[in-house]
């Protein structure tokens, strides 16, 4: 079995309210340097069968159309080592 | 003597002026505590109210619970202040490691509203030694991160300490582990729980019961008879 | 790209422009030309496309919603009218309360969550802005067919995204609507509804006046989204084209929403602003150009001084961006300072990004050089106003003939019986605690009713229990098979709703949802539905005080149900005697209210049973549903009636399921004389509720309605556990609490 | 400026019925063969300066002490490429 990583992050010029916040956190505890914070959606996806490039297909299908919304999301699909 | 207690208003907390009139009905008086400030006003007691403190980003309660204040409560709580936390205080408690556990996604997925009937676990506690133990009271429920989880070891040590302070009665609204709506400290000053007493107080709004004001009384008298 | 400035505008005439792009006819950028004098600036077209755009500039609607000014009714309630952010009532006391109902149905097709999400903080930013705290919010929300699958994607994510926001802001949810219909499939309306509290003296207007006041940009800061969203995605036919063609869409905030809410109520307590206005719909654009427009004087903006999320944006964007949570505020030199120092207490970014001048232009300049010269009025307040051509559709006459009478109706008591749990369990009439338990009604601790009962009722002096009291109602169909009727009808159903729970009813505001102004058939209707809504208002004495009107609802040719949906809100000075709708004693008398006659058009029993829509909607008589509300207050003033629940859709038989599931007791019915049972029990004539009264007072009652010719009728006793017609069929309780509240968690499980 | 990536994910003996939702959707909509979804967060930071093994212990304590609950969650930090 394998796992496939779908990453989904807001676009860019998307409000990232998360990611502010934690942003605005990080000084006031002590953490500086750090410019910009995103937070977005990690879906780990075990997989049956042979993950090849007809299944990466559907992953990305799916990803495109339901895991996110591309109006507002990006989204990234990577085979796990 | 009338008693102080604390209501503390972080950041995107939405239920602190809802505490602070429960508090005047209950016969005290209510002192706003700021975030940002780390005196507590000479308070006798602290209530962290609900809401969505930080807009709840991240985790519920993970960042007010570096704010200032509440290093001051951390070091009150440990010395003996009573210190209640309602929904998002509740979070903000265990995210500040004053109570074990960590609150989740509730199991349903969603925002739950709904008349919440509690099972009074312990009445040892500072907050509510005017319940008997095995009574049933109703009080609003309101989060949608509200499913109380820790390991297996400290649900068993929570239980054989009777640190269990209220259990869901009717439903399990969220998927809390072993149906803990609340829990103590070893102390019995540090109360959390997810439903809120605040809004059972008067007849007239809310659920029009006043199950909640007991919360209120009880640490009144502890604080009066002391 | 160079910078397009006003010098190098006069200097380069015929340079091409993307008007056509924004959404600007041709004529509409020839009058700009001619305003300027010139070609506009890259800026100045930016602003005057949104500005001008349908949303804004209501260039469409405009002829026809002067009716409600036309014909307001006389009253002394009405603080602030029509054309501020929100109209402001008086309530007594000292106390005034301001209330809109807005639409962000387009944006709420495209991204469910985000769209609704963004509707409630507009909505509340409009209450914001007039001085009031926000204490409570609707959401009339309509869906296409309940069994769609896509209404399975859209109506969770919209009731996650409605709940999401105005939870987290702390405002209590007390009413709403949820109605499915196959017309609003790619169209559904998500309409929101805020209502605020504040005294008489601290009404805010927006409006920059007094030269030399500082211009203060506040909230969160600027960023690429949603830029256009107010001419591309309110004004223009929505069809899917694929993920690629659809516009953006704003993310809310609402962490940051409420700490704006928090600060600028403290701005306001410590009297440190002179014109405060919201940024909504075209952003910087309307904030500047009306606030300007409204005041004495001129307003000058450095632009380049707005705090963004982007550093690569352009001023045009910069103009049209509708990023969420922002307020602009006109102050006083001397109060700035501590202006400041509020919004940081409360981490709110607050940057003086201008200030009101001498002269009548808005200016606004990019890093010294000036790349907006223009009359405020004629981007804010003089946008183009269509006379669009309407004409009564040729299939009307058919649909109206299509009678609901003719239709097959149920005989034996058995056939009663089946078709009342169909009734009850449709989607339509089904039990909205799937939806509604996901909102907050108890915070701030002054809910004295929410849903389901017939308004939400809200305290707002702890002391005096004085409260307010607000319903919202549409009903697409019948408004379908008679626009004028409809409308009226949706105002009559919220002014009753308001009169069950024993509040006087004050005001009014709506929400206009239709589809394309430019097919004359939906003009007409348009036309039609706010003649009869002025009316309407004229007749029952409560003025319009706001709105909104949402057009381009359709998708293709088809356009959705005219759907007007009415807030009214009434004033109670001792919510102590609100009525609310349970049946909670057993031996209580139920009466009914009104006359029933024949009347299926429309009717939800003539969609569930039959799937049909045709006839005329239920006769309305504004005289009566007066009468009636009188009646529902005296009752409640002097301690007669214990219950109370209106009579709309789906007839007799859902009022009494629904007040006894909510009392938890059932009820023996007798059918009158003079009426078949299923007349009794399914027709939707309109002026009447049913109430119950203790025995003691049934005599004192039925004096008192009689004494004021209002018909009465004994129907029943509240008892036992089940809903009892007699002769004809009995349902126990738990059998319709079942199949009422099963419907909704199944069709979205 | 380098991006540093921190994954938080549930413990597995946590439930996680967001990801067991977007599971259980996944084969009404078509997609079959995949066993389990699990959903987590990604955060993106844009740190300033070198990552070195000093500014990556100090993410590592940031990572523990504030992005994730260690009573629920595990979490795992690696520099973007
Ligand atoms: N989307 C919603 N949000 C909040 N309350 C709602 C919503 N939909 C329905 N409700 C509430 O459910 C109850 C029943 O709705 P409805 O049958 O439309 O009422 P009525 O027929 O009296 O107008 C009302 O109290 C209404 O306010
Ligand atoms: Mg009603």
């Amino acid at each position: 079995m394998a796992r496939v990583v779908v990453d989904v992050m807001l676009k860019p010029e998307i409000l990232d309210p998360q990611g502010q916040a934690v942003q605005r956190a990080l000084p006031r505890l002590g953490f500086a340097g750090i410019s910009d914070v995103r937070q977005g959606k990690r879906f780990e996806l075990e997989v049956e069968g042979p993950v090849d490039d007809a299944a990466l297909a559907r992953i990305r299908e799916m990803a495109e159309t339901f895991l996110a919304n591309t109006v507002i999301e990006d989204f990234d699909v990577k085979v796990e080592s | 003597m009338t008693a102080r207690i604390g209501v503390v208003t972080f950041p995107g907390t939405l239920d602190d002026r809802d505490t602070q009139r429960a508090i005047s009905i209950a016969g005290a008086e209510a002192v706003p505590l700021w975030h940002r400030d780390n005196d507590l006003k000479q308070v006798d007691a602290v209530v962290l109210p609900g809401g969505f403190s930080y807009g709840d980003y991240l985790r519920a309660g993970a960042i007010s619970r570096f704010s200032p204040v509440m290093g001051t409560v951390i070091e009150q709580a440990h010395a003996g202040m009573p210190v209640l936390g309602i929904c998002n205080g509740f979070q903000v408690l265990c995210e500040a490691h004053l109570l074990p556990g960590a609150m989740l996604r509730n199991t349903g997925l969603h925002f739950v509203c709904r008349d919440q009937k509690l099972r009074v676990e312990t009445a040892d506690t500072a907050w509510t030694s005017d319940y008997v133990p095995g009574q049933e009271i109703s009080i609003p429920l309101k989060n949608i991160d509200g499913r109380y989880t820790a390991d297996e070891r400290t649900l068993d040590e929570l239980e054989a300490e009777g640190r269990v302070a209220f259990r869901y009665s009717d439903v399990n609204p969220n998927g809390s582990l072993r149906d803990i709506a609340g829990i103590t400290n070893a102390a019995g000053n540090v109360v959390g729980l997810m439903p809120h007493p605040e809004h059972a107080v008067e007849p007239l709004v809310g659920t029009g019961r006043t199950d909640g004001l007991a919360f209120f009384t009880s640490v009144i008298k502890k604080l009066v008879n002391a | 790209m160079s910078l397009d400035t006003v010098k190098h505008s006069a200097e380069t005439p015929d340079s091409a422009q993307p008007w056509k792009e924004l959404g600007l006819k041709e004529d509409e950028y020839a009058r700009i030309r001619e305003i300027l004098g010139r070609r506009p600036t890259g800026a100045e077209l930016a602003m005057y496309s949104v500005m001008w755009s349908e949303h804004c500039s209501y260039k469409s609607s405009k002829v026809h919603l002067k009716q409600f000014g036309d014909k307001a009714p006389q009253t002394d309630a009405l603080l602030v009218g029509i054309g501020e952010n929100a109209g402001v009532v008086d309530v007594g006391q000292g106390y005034a309360v301001t209330f809109k109902i807005e639409s962000h149905n387009h944006p709420s097709y495209i991204e469910p969550y985000q769209g609704a999400a963004t509707g409630v903080g507009g909505i509340v930013r409009d209450i914001l802005a007039m001085g009031a705290r926000p204490v409570a919010v609707m959401d009339p929300l309509r869906f296409g067919a309940a069994d769609h699958p896509d209404t399975k994607r859209v109506l969770p994510g919209v009731v996650a995204g409605v709940g999401g926001y105005g939870n987290c802001l702390g405002l209590p949810n007390i009413g709403g609507e949820v109605v499915f219909d196959p017309c609003y499939q790619g169209n559904p309306l998500v309409n929101a509804l805020c209502v605020g509290v504040m005294k008489h003296e601290d009404i805010h207007l927006a409006k920059a006046s007094g030269a030399g006041n500082k211009v203060i940009l506040y909230g969160a800061r600027t960023g690429g989204d949603g830029i256009g969203g107010v001419s591309v995605l309110a004004s223009e036919t929505f069809d899917s084209t694929g993920p690629s063609r659809r516009p953006a869409v704003q993310v809310g905030d609402p962490f940051q929403e409420k700490l704006l809410i928090e600060c600028t109520l403290e701005i306001f307590r410590e009297q440190l602003v002179a014109g405060i206005q919201d940024l909504g719909g075209a952003g910087l654009s309307c904030a500047t150009s009306e606030l300007a427009s409204a005041g004495s004087g001129g307003m000058r903006v450095e632009l380049d001084t707005v705090p963004l999320r982007d550093a690569t944006l352009s001023p045009e964007e910069i103009l049209m961006s509708e990023s969420q949570e922002r307020m602009c505020a006109i102050v006083e030199p001397d109060k700035v300072e501590r202006f400041l120092e509020i919004c940081e207490k409360w981490d709110v970014i607050a940057t003086v990004i201008g200030e009101v001048t001498e002269g009548t232009r808005l200016e606004i300049y990019w890093h010294g050089e000036q790349i907006v010269d223009v009359p405020p009025r004629s981007v804010a307040h003089e946008g183009p106003t269509y006379h669009r051509p309407y004409a009564r559709p040729d299939w009307q006459d058919a649909l109206q003939a299509d009678d609901a009478g003719k239709l097959a109706r149920p005989v034996t008591g058995e056939e009663l019986r089946e078709q009342v749990l169909a009734l009850v369990g449709s989607p339509n009439q089904a039990s909205k605690a799937w939806v509604t338990d996901q909102y907050d009604r108890f915070v701030q601790g002054n809910t004295v009713l929410a849903q389901p009962e017939d308004s939400g009722v809200v305290r707002i002096d702890a002391d005096t229990d004085l409260g307010v009291a607000i319903a919202t109602d549409g009903n697409g169909r019948y408004t379908k098979l008679d626009p004028y009727a409809g409308a009226q009808l949706a105002l009559a159903e919220a002014y009753r709703n308001v009169a069950a729970t024993g509040a006087k009813p004050l005001a009014v505001s709506d929400c206009l949802n239709f589809g394309s102004p430019e097919d004359p058939a939906v003009m007409w209707q348009f036309a039609e539905a706010t003649r009869g809504l002025a009316d309407g208002c004229l007749a029952l004495g409560t003025p319009v005080t706001g709105g909104n009107v949402s057009l381009y609802n359709q998708t293709g040719d088809a356009a959705i149900h005219p759907t007007p949906v009415v807030a009214v809100l009434g004033v109670i000075d001792d919510v102590n005697r609100r009525t609310p709708m349970a049946f909670a004693e057993q031996g209580q008398l139920i009466l009914l209210l009104g006359e029933t006659r024949e009347e299926f058009g429309g009717s939800a029993w003539s969609q569930v049973v039959h799937d049909h829509l045709g006839g005329l909607p239920p006769a309305v008589d504004l005289e009566r549903e007066k009468l009636l509300a009188e009646i529902l207050i005296s009752g409640s003033r002097d301690g007669m009636i214990d219950a109370a629940h209106d009579l709309s859709d789906g007839g007799l038989i859902q009022a009494v399921t629904e007040s006894c599931l909510r009392g938890g007791h059932g009820a023996r019915l007798v059918v009158p004389d003079g009426l078949d049972a299923f007349t009794f029990l399914f027709s939707e004539s309109a002026g009447r509720a049913v109430v119950a009264v203790p025995r003691s007072e049934e005599l004192r009652f039925t004096d008192m309605c009689g004494a004021r010719g209002l018909p009465v009728t004994r129907i029943g006793v509240i008892d036992g556990d089940a809903v009892e017609v007699q002769g004809e069929f009995a349902i126990p309780l738990a059998e319709l609490g079942a199949v009422h509240e099963a419907t909704i968690p199944a069709l979205l499980a």
